[in-house]
């Protein structure tokens, strides 16, 4: 078997920023379509970190989580667009700081 | 089985009187049920003495915990006072809605024989917090300011919560509940001083003592007449009792510990409480803030470690509760009749209402401590017990309330009763007989007791010189 | 290697299917049933199917199997059947609900959403490595998304909106974590997390510390909490009364199932410390939260993050009595919260006018039975006797007391002291003679609603006196 | 070595341009290009399967959805624009907090050393990308699917089935459901007077 | 349980009983069936004392029988044991020579005033009801004289002082009778505290508080207790019978109704203190201080009493101070631990100020209430029994030699104090025996000589303000007229009390060897006294010339003929130049009113106006109001805004990962 060239330390660094980048992407935007495109983000992050592990385990599980989740992110970027469709359909802007109706 | 028929007669039965559809409502009806369910608690409770109920077990882990009752000791007092006092209450009582009042008088009625019958801590904490609910309703639906409901039912919760907490660790620690009456009961540990401040904490709210007693007086005040005697008379002494069967009894060496803090704030109460009665200008107020008083040399009476003390103690809870409950029954057939109870209102009703008068004067008699009657009997044996345990700055301090307690109580009834007629007082009646009945076993009990206390002592001469764990356990079996 | 898939792996979810089905045959049943009649078709065909997944697992429970099916991936055993039946309760509770609310043509959906919601439930409660426990909650939120949707409120939108963003974010904090648990144990079994070698392993710790933001944003664990209030208020009632006990119940699962079966022995005070201190932060703040409060489901939100709180409490110290009596009183908030949403259902209209608290003002005198069943289960969240809140309080507090845990057990108590002031509020309300109240009159006949609030008032007087509390739990978490 | 670099700079830039841009057609393009960049990092981490569905689920099918979905928004008569900023200072706390929280994790799992993956015994070897039968080769990855793994694939189909009907419901029948013409205003009104209120 | 050491011989004594339950049982009957009854009342009322009165001279030979001897306490008198009242305190009667003599007074004195009442009190709205409290009264003495242990005694106590209560404010609807009744009974309560302080200290030394038990071990008291014993026993005393410093009810529970004043507040229930110190003489002469103290109390009230006598106008005021002034007497007496003479002086003024009372009753029935002497005048011209009854009265008190009783009673008390050794005791009570006799005569000739005042302006008397004075304020309210009963009713009593007023005295007569020594023989004790300084001839002769004196005075002032004429202007130069000290009886009462009362109230306002609401239930409030302010602090951050909850959400996670980071670091 083949070491991995990389130190698995830098991929957990990289997965990292990512992941924090689409945290940041959720706090600091107001459209909800980038909202939903940095969780995607965020579920990109873990992914790579499931496959640099499963490559330094020399272990599949994390193949297949991977693809779980790619899949789960699917459903659920389709049900959030729907969301985001039926809340804004009648509004002219898109904009989460629209939307607090409820509060308190 | 007969205790526990104690406990569920009236639960059961103000349950169904509370289901029963509002169209049917027959006020005559309606108090006759209760007042025979009352006749019948009565007989049961005469018949209960020394009998017991157990059903096991209710938890057996994290601690043993069973359905336990028993009418043994100085419960079965109480519950005859209860029972006597419910009867009187119920039987010349009018207040709107009527059905569910009584109603909630029954459930009052179960829920705290639940209290003083529970031989298993856990059992006592949940009638504990029962007992507060029909209160509870009965300010809502009846008392002038609802937001006295709420202020009793924060107050008591928070002491409620204080017994549950103390109640699971103690459960812990000793590993049953079902303690109330044994004798081998010891609790050792570092979590035991704070085991006893939650029950002290629970029973001194309950009393109250001072400083927490102010949800008292608005309470007293607020709540219809029938149903604030039962709660002056016998809910307040939930706490006593509490703090004899429990503090006293598994944990003595704390109580001694903190003896010292329980008889200032009983001292303090009684001084407080008297001085504030004296310038109080509603009726029931006055009873109230004297009920403070009164309370304030109970536990005093109990922290002295003192078995002459405890056993004025004893006596003195019956009488308070008889002449509370006289007072509170009398004040409100006097505000059912004026509808007011402002002494600054009120006046000359003696002149016209012969009976009411004798009858507001023999409990006001029996508040202030007139020699021959119940209430001096427990204030010199209590202080009596006091003076030998060696608090001789406590017993004289605890002398000045009498004085003013005469004051303040031949203030009331002189304010209500005596001098000039009012003019602009609506026509009055007196006393009817149903009223009459109803105050009948309270004064007669007062006068009996008064004479003869001995019927009330739960032990014998030689137990004085037992150790004070010892007497309380007594007291409790 | 190879893994064989038998017979029992399959009756291992057997319930779990049962209930996913029911999904299917209620949404083909709607299509085929006349109009008049789809709403009840959907009721009695979803309460058949729970029902009857409700008897396999408790024939489960009482046979005392124990193994874990699909290679580990779904452990059977008491500890998942009980929160099963819990979860199921919650949805037969909430389901019955929808006879009182909601829009006729998208019933069935809903309540299909909600049987598949509930499957996502019941998986996480036998989870037995991340995957099940990542998936089933996917399925569980992924529902719920679409069922705080699906009314025809702007608050309803926005709830699946904000239900969406938060959860997902949580989700994706979740699922970092159990990356990062992966790469720290080579396994995705949750068996494979108490490997000594673990304890000193900083991928396992940030791992679990991430994990554990997934599960207290689910928890609703302050300060993870915010979503909750909104998120409730706006989702239409039986849905609600759905989340307020399913995702907790099933989270609750997951977190006992970790810290009792998935950590490394010793380091279990240390790693699960910041659960604890936000169980303690959260019976305050969320009994602090009720008492300004003027929506039942909003109140109801703030209630249950105290006493998820409380049912922490009970796990602290990781005792079997503890396990015990979280459940016990996990059961106990499920009937609790059901019986107040039935109320809800009960006097709610087209537009859940019981949700609104000014439409309880006076209550009590127009309609004096569902007032009282109202104060009884809010009486009963606060801790009052004889009501299993009261019960499961002190075994609860005896609990943290024995575990070395007891200034939880005073948070518990200080929380309850406030909680009690914020209920009374609400029953303040409904006996307040009020007479020149503009409310909502009491729709009061609706039958399944009112067989749930008495059901409900039953089971929660009869757990005070006979606390049947789960006694062989602890052995089949593992 | 060099592709990681070069790869991992494109997937960070990529993912700051993302959620940096104004328009979001650009930041689809941006998370196009992120998530090509990922891919290419998945084959050098032999999962060459992965990478395929990476380039199709995600590419393909959700960023598709994201721009019909922005199509669909910007079809009005006016583009959708940004309301006011309720939350104008949230930018700076926000990038401290993340960087701190960024800080630990790292700081924390550079802690780890290499070896602690080494004592381990593979499911499959490590061949070339495409050899079927090793690690992350498509028969490695079906076997364990649908045999180690069979029941959280099957959950999936749940997942997708409520997907699906979660749509379905949602975007359907948007008209609000009202028994006659008075209560519709009186729906409408209440409408306005909830959004003029700002929920209480 | 200590031994009980029982006084007299234990028996069964059925007369005892019925002269103890007798009056109870009219009580009842009285009160119970008062309406039914009407006028027989009265008629059963008094039988019910009269037959009391019957079996108290039955059981004479019973309570003068003297015990064995068993050493320690004298022991002599009847004792009956009735039942056990606690564990430990058993209840019983004692019949000594003292109690017999107390309840010889209390029913047969208290016989004849109630015959009198039936003539007083007729046509009163309330007259069986009157009758009732008269025995109930009776009952609650008898309690008291014939318990045989201070628990008893002190329900007997505090029994009198509520029939006392009952009676003063028998006239309800007056608001004067009402606080009168009100102050007496509390200062009353002020002894009853005192004797249950001594109670206290009794039982915690003796574990007991039989008198038997508390005496025997008299001489085993430590000092200090001792004299607190006395102390509070003497508070007691003091309270009851008026001494200083709680001696103002007295006079103002003259509002109760004239044979109440004579039987209560004259020749019964006041004497309680006489009673009580005579009683406990085994514990007073072990200590010198309370000797002391007593004697000088006994004696400053004597003077204070007699000198505000001088001052007043209500002819029952004058006859009250007098009465404060000669329980003074008493107390002075026994206090010395001149016990014969003491008790002496108590028998002596039963009979006289009760004579007197009934005197001014019969004066004041036949004026309609009137009371004020300025308002009389020349009374024995149309009263001339009333004023034969009055003049024997006044001979009696005045210590006129051998005229009257209280020469020979009084005269044993003054040569007691200087044979104890307390010469100045004995200078005052010389000095008050001649204010004595000026006050009384000036009573005596203000009334009944001159003309008759009745018709003349009261302002022109000095009457400030008649309505205050309770001239003829309730007169008003008795003017519907009705038919007197017969006056004998009332005449007859006061006639046979002249007998007794006059003779009883020389019962005393003869020092050692007087029957009056021989009763006392085995009841008090006698300890040796070294012979007095002056002898008791010579004590009675300057006790003679100021008497002779203060009639002087008097007759001076009032009784010459000049000053009959010139009455009306010289009562009211009188009334005008009244020192203010006098008129307000040296501000005692504004002292007790600035000191206790007032001070309470301002407390009691204090408390339950300002520290109750605003501190106590203002730090719960604070506390839910601070519980509220969370709530909106949490509200606060609920802001509905998602990003908020997001942000909110990273901060959490960033602190779990902070903690975990170092708590990894820590787990290493």
């Amino acid at each position: 078997m083949s070491p991995m060239a990389v130190p698995i330390a830098d991929y957990v660094g990289l997965s990292a920023v990512i992941f924090f980048i689409g945290v940041a992407g959720v706090i600091v935007r107001r459209n909800p379509l980038i909202m939903l495109m940095s969780i995607e983000l965020m579920f990109n992050a873990a992914n790579l970190l499931f496959i640099a592990f499963s490559r330094a385990w020399l272990h599949n599980a994390g193949h297949i989580f991977a693809f779980l989740v790619i899949t789960v992110a699917a459903a659920e970027a389709a049900i959030g667009l729907a969301i985001v469709v039926t809340v804004f359909r009648t509004s002219r802007h898109v904009d989460v700081d629209d939307i607090a109706l409820m509060k308190g | 089985m007969i205790v526990l028929a104690l406990v569920l007669l009236p639960i059961l039965a103000g349950i169904i009187m509370l289901l029963i559809p509002a169209r049917e409502e027959n006020p005559v009806l309606a108090k006759g049920a209760g007042t025979v369910i009352a006749l019948i608690e009565f007989a049961l409770a005469l018949g209960a003495r020394d009998s017991e109920f157990s059903l096991r077990p209710w938890l057996s882990r994290p601690f043993e915990s069973s359905f336990h009752f028993g009418a043994t000791g100085i419960s079965f007092w109480i519950v005859l006072l209860l029972a006597v006092v419910t009867f009187s209450a119920i039987l010349a009582m009018s207040v709107p809605r009527q059905r569910q009042f009584v109603a909630q008088m029954l459930l009052l009625e179960g829920t705290m024989m639940g209290v003083f019958l529970a031989k298993d801590l856990l059992l006592f904490a949940l009638f504990w917090d029962l007992m507060l609910l029909p209160v509870f309703f009965g300010l809502l639906g009846w008392g002038e300011h609802p937001a006295t409901a709420w202020r009793y039912f924060i107050y008591n919760f928070a002491g409620g919560l204080a017994l549950l907490l103390a109640t699971a660790t103690f459960g812990v620690l000793f590993g049953s509940t079902d303690v109330i009456g044994r004798t081998d009961v010891h609790v050792v540990g570092s979590w035991v001083p704070w085991i006893f401040i939650g029950f002290a904490f629970a029973f001194l709210v309950k009393t109250p003592v001072w400083p927490l007693h102010t949800w008292m007086p608005p309470t007293y005040s607020n709540t219809p007449p029938p149903m604030v005697a039962v709660v002056s008379a016998v809910q307040s002494k939930a706490g006593l009792y509490g703090l004899i069967v429990i503090c006293m009894a598994f944990m003595p060496d704390y109580l001694k510990a903190y003896a010292g803090v329980l008889i200032v704030l009983g001292v303090i109460s009684l001084l407080y409480g008297a001085v504030v009665s004296l310038v109080q200008n509603d009726t029931k107020r006055i009873v109230a803030y004297s009920s403070l008083s009164h309370l304030g040399l109970i536990v005093v009476a109990i922290c002295s470690f003192n078995a002459i003390a405890l056993q004025g103690a004893l006596i003195y809870i019956i009488a308070h509760g008889l002449f509370s409950a006289g007072m509170f029954l009398t004040l409100g057939y006097v505000e059912a009749r004026e509808d007011t109870r402002s002494l600054v209102r009120l006046g000359g009703l003696g002149a016209v209402n012969p009976k009411l008068a004798g009858a507001l004067c023999i409990t006001s008699l029996a508040a202030l401590g007139l020699p021959g009657l119940a209430g001096f009997v427990g204030e010199i044996v209590i202080l009596t017990g006091v003076f030998q345990a060696g608090f001789i700055w406590v017993t004289i301090l605890a002398l000045i309330p009498i004085v003013i307690a005469a004051a303040y109580m031949l203030r009331l009834f002189q304010g209500v009763m005596n001098g000039p007629e009012v003019e602009d007082l609506p026509v009055r009646r007196d006393l009817t007989w149903l009223e009459g009945i109803a105050l009948a076993p309270i004064v007669l009990a007062l006068v009996v007791l008064g004479v003869n206390p001995h019927a009330l002592t739960t032990f014998d001469p030689a137990q004085y010189n037992a150790t004070q764990t010892q007497v309380a356990q007594g007291v409790a079996r | 290697m190879i893994v064989n898939v038998t017979n029992a792996d399959w009756s291992a979810i057997a319930p779990t299917s049962i209930v996913a089905v029911t999904a299917l045959v209620v949404l083909i049943a709607d299509l085929l049933a006349p109009k008049h009649i789809n709403r009840y078709a959907a009721i009695v065909i979803a309460s058949i199917g729970i029902i009857v997944a409700g008897v396999i697992a408790y024939n489960q429970f009482r046979s005392g199997v124990n193994y874990g099916a699909f290679g580990g991936a779904f452990i059977l055993g008491g500890f998942s059947t009980v929160f099963e039946e819990i979860i199921l309760i919650a949805a037969l509770g909430s389901i019955v609900l929808y006879s009182a609310i909601g829009r006729e043509d998208r019933i069935a959906g809903a309540i299909a959403l909600m049987l598949w919601s509930t499957s996502g439930a019941m998986l996480m409660a036998g989870a037995g490595n991340l995957m099940t426990i990542f998936l089933g909650l996917e399925l569980l939120s992924l529902a719920l998304y679409c069922l705080c949707g699906l009314a025809d409120r702007p608050t309803s939108r926005e709830s699946a909106l904000k239900y969406l963003i938060l959860s997902s974010m949580a989700s994706g904090f979740l699922v970092y974590g159990m990356a990062l648990l992966f790469g720290a144990s080579g396994s995705v079994a949750l068996a494979d997390l108490t490997q000594p070698a673990l304890a000193t392993n900083p991928l396992f710790w940030m791992g679990a510390g991430m994990f554990f933001v997934g599960i207290a944003f689910k928890l609703s664990l302050v300060p993870f909490h915010a979503w909750s209030p909104d998120v409730y208020e706006g989702a239409p009632l039986p849905v609600t009364a759905y989340m307020s006990v399913a995702t907790k119940a099933a989270t609750l699962a997951v977190f006992a199932r970790f810290m009792y079966a998935a950590i490394p022995s010793g380091i279990g005070d240390k790693l699960l410390l910041p659960i604890w201190i936000l169980a303690a932060i959260s019976m305050i703040v969320g009994n602090v939260g009720m008492l300004a409060q003027h929506d039942l489901k909003r109140l109801i939100a703030y209630s249950g993050i105290a006493q998820v709180g409380y049912i922490l409490t009970a796990l602290a110290g990781g005792t079997p009595l503890g396990l015990r009596y979280a459940i016990y009183y996990l059961a106990a908030y499920t009937f609790m919260n059901l019986g107040a949403f039935a109320v809800a259902a009960l006097i709610s209209g087209d537009r859940e006018e019981g949700s609104r608290l000014a439409n309880y003002r006076g209550l009590g005198r127009r309609h004096p039975a569902a007032a009282a069943f109202m104060t009884f289960f809010l009486l009963a969240m606060a801790g009052l006797p004889p009501t299993a809140g009261f019960l499961g309080k002190i075994l609860i507090l005896s609990t943290s007391v024995s575990a070395g845990y007891a200034w939880l057990g005073v948070i518990l108590i200080v929380g309850t002291a406030i909680s009690l002031y914020a209920y009374a509020k609400v029953i303040r309300a409904m006996y307040q003679r009020d007479e020149h109240a503009h409310v909502h009159e009491a729709k009061a006949n609706v039958p399944l609603a009112w067989a749930s609030a008495v059901v409900c008032f039953v089971l929660v007087i009869a757990m005070t006196f006979y606390p049947l509390t789960p006694s062989n739990v602890l052995p089949l978490v593992k | 070595m060099a592709a990681f670099w070069i790869l991992g700079i494109t997937l960070i830039g990529s993912a700051i341009w993302c959620i940096t841009n104004t328009k979001p057609v650009y930041s689809v393009v941006a998370l196009l290009l992120n998530f090509a960049a990922l891919a290419a990092m998945y084959l050098t981490l032999n999962a060459e399967f992965l990478a395929v569905i990476q380039m199709i689920v995600y590419s393909g099918a959700i960023l598709i959805l994201f721009l019909f979905v922005i199509a669909l928004l910007s079809s009005g008569v006016t583009p959708f624009s940004v309301g006011p900023n309720k939350l104008p200072r949230i930018g700076i706390p926000a990038v401290v907090v993340l960087l701190i929280a960024l800080g630990f994790l790292t700081y924390a799992v550079n802690r780890v050393t290499a070896n602690a993956f080494a004592n381990t015994s593979p499911t499959s070897p490590v061949g070339p990308v495409g050899t079927a039968g090793v690690f992350g080769s498509v028969a490695d990855f079906g076997k364990a699917l649908f045999t180690t793994y069979l029941l959280p694939f099957e959950i999936t189909a749940l997942v997708l089935m409520v997907a699906v009907i979660g749509v379905i419901l949602l975007a359907g029948d948007q008209a609000p459901y009202v028994a006659s013409q008075k209560q519709a205003e009186e729906v409408r009104r209440e409408m306005r007077e909830a959004i003029l209120r700002g929920g209480e | 349980m200590p031994v009980h050491h029982v006084m007299g011989n234990e028996g069964n004594y059925p007369y005892l009983l019925a002269l103890w339950l007798l009056p109870l049982a009219g009580a009842i009957v009285n009160w119970a069936f008062g309406p039914q009854l009407k006028s027989a009342a009265g008629a059963l009322g008094s039988a019910a004392i009269g037959v009391a009165f019957v079996a108290t001279v039955l059981m004479w030979g019973a309570a003068t029988q003297s015990v064995p001897s068993t050493g320690g306490v004298n022991l002599v008198g009847a004792h009956q044991t009735l039942f056990s009242w606690l564990p430990g305190f058993d209840f019983g009667l004692l019949m000594d020579p003292l109690s017999l003599l107390w309840a010889l007074i209390i029913t047969g004195v208290g016989f004849l005033i109630h015959v009198y009442s039936i003539g007083y009190m007729d046509g009163d709205n309330a007259f069986a009801r009157f009758f009732a409290y008269m025995n109930f009264f009776v009952f609650a003495m008898l309690t008291l004289v014939l318990s045989d242990n201070f628990v008893g005694l002190l329900i007997g106590w505090g029994l009198v002082g509520l029939a006392s209560y009952f009676l003063i404010g028998f006239w309800f609807f007056k608001p004067s009778a009402v606080a009168a009744a009100r102050k007496a009974f509390v200062l009353n309560v002020v002894g009853d505290v005192g004797i249950m302080f001594a109670i206290f200290m009794i039982f915690a030394s003796v574990h007991s508080t039989g008198f038997g038990d508390a005496f025997a071990f008299a001489g085993s008291y430590n000092t200090g207790w001792l004299f607190a014993i006395c102390l509070t026993l003497f508070i007691g005393a003091a309270a009851k019978s008026a001494q200083i410093p709680l001696q103002t009810w007295l006079p103002d529970a003259m509002e109760g109704p004239t044979p109440v004043s004579a039987l209560i507040h004259a020749a019964t229930m006041v004497t309680a203190g006489v009673y009580l110190i005579a009683r406990c003489a085994p514990l007073w002469s072990q200590n010198q201080d309370a000797q002391m103290l007593v004697g000088v109390i006994g004696a400053l009230t004597a003077l204070l009493g007699a000198i505000l006598g001088c001052a007043q106008w209500d002819i029952k005021r004058i006859l009250a101070y007098s009465t404060m002034s000669q329980i003074g007497y008493m107390i002075m007496g026994v206090g010395v631990g001149a016990y014969e003479g003491g008790v002496a002086h108590f028998f002596t003024h039963a009979f006289f100020k009760a004579q007197l009372f009934l005197g001014s009753g019969i004066i004041i029935h036949a004026l309609n209430n009137e009371q004020d002497v300025r308002r009389m005048g020349g009374l024995i011209k149309t009263m001339p029994f009333a004023f034969v009854a009055m003049l024997t009265g006044v001979i009696a008190i005045s210590g006129i030699p051998y005229l009257g009783s209280g020469f020979f009673s009084k005269d044993l008390v003054i040569q007691g104090a200087l044979q104890h050794g307390h010469p100045w005791l004995y200078a005052i009570a010389l000095i008050t025996a001649g204010i004595t006799a000026y006050y009384m005569c000036r009573m005596l000739f203000v009334t009944f000589l001159g003309q008759y005042r009745g018709n003349v302006d009261p302002s022109d008397l000095g009457i400030r303000h008649p309505e205050l004075a309770g001239t003829s304020a309730h007169a008003a309210e008795h003017d519907e007229v009705h038919a007197h009963a017969p006056a004998w009713l009332m005449n007859v009593p006061v006639g046979i009390l002249i007998v007794p007023t006059v003779l009883i005295g020389w019962l005393m007569f003869g020092g050692e060897n007087s029957p009056w020594a021989h009763f006392f023989a085995q009841q008090f004790p006698h300890p040796a006294l070294p012979a007095a300084p002056i002898s008791e001839t010579l004590t009675a002769v300057i006790a003679f010339a100021l008497v002779i004196v203060g009639i002087a005075i008097a007759w001076a002032r009032y009784g010459v003929a000049p000053a009959q004429q010139n009455a009306v202007e010289r009562l009211r130069q009188e009334s005008v130049r009244m020192p203010a000290v006098l008129t307000n009886a040296f501000y005692f009462d504004y002292a007790i009113d600035w000191l206790f009362v007032r001070t309470s109230q301002l407390l009691g306002t204090l408390f339950g106006r300002f520290l109750d609401p605003q501190v106590i239930d203002g730090a719960v409030r604070e506390t839910a109001f601070s519980a509220q302010w969370l709530g909106t602090l949490v509200r606060s951050f609920q802001t509905g805004l998602l990003r908020t909850y997001a942000f909110l959400l990273v901060i959490g996670a960033t602190c779990f990962m902070v903690y975990y980071a170092v708590a990894m670091g820590a787990a290493k």
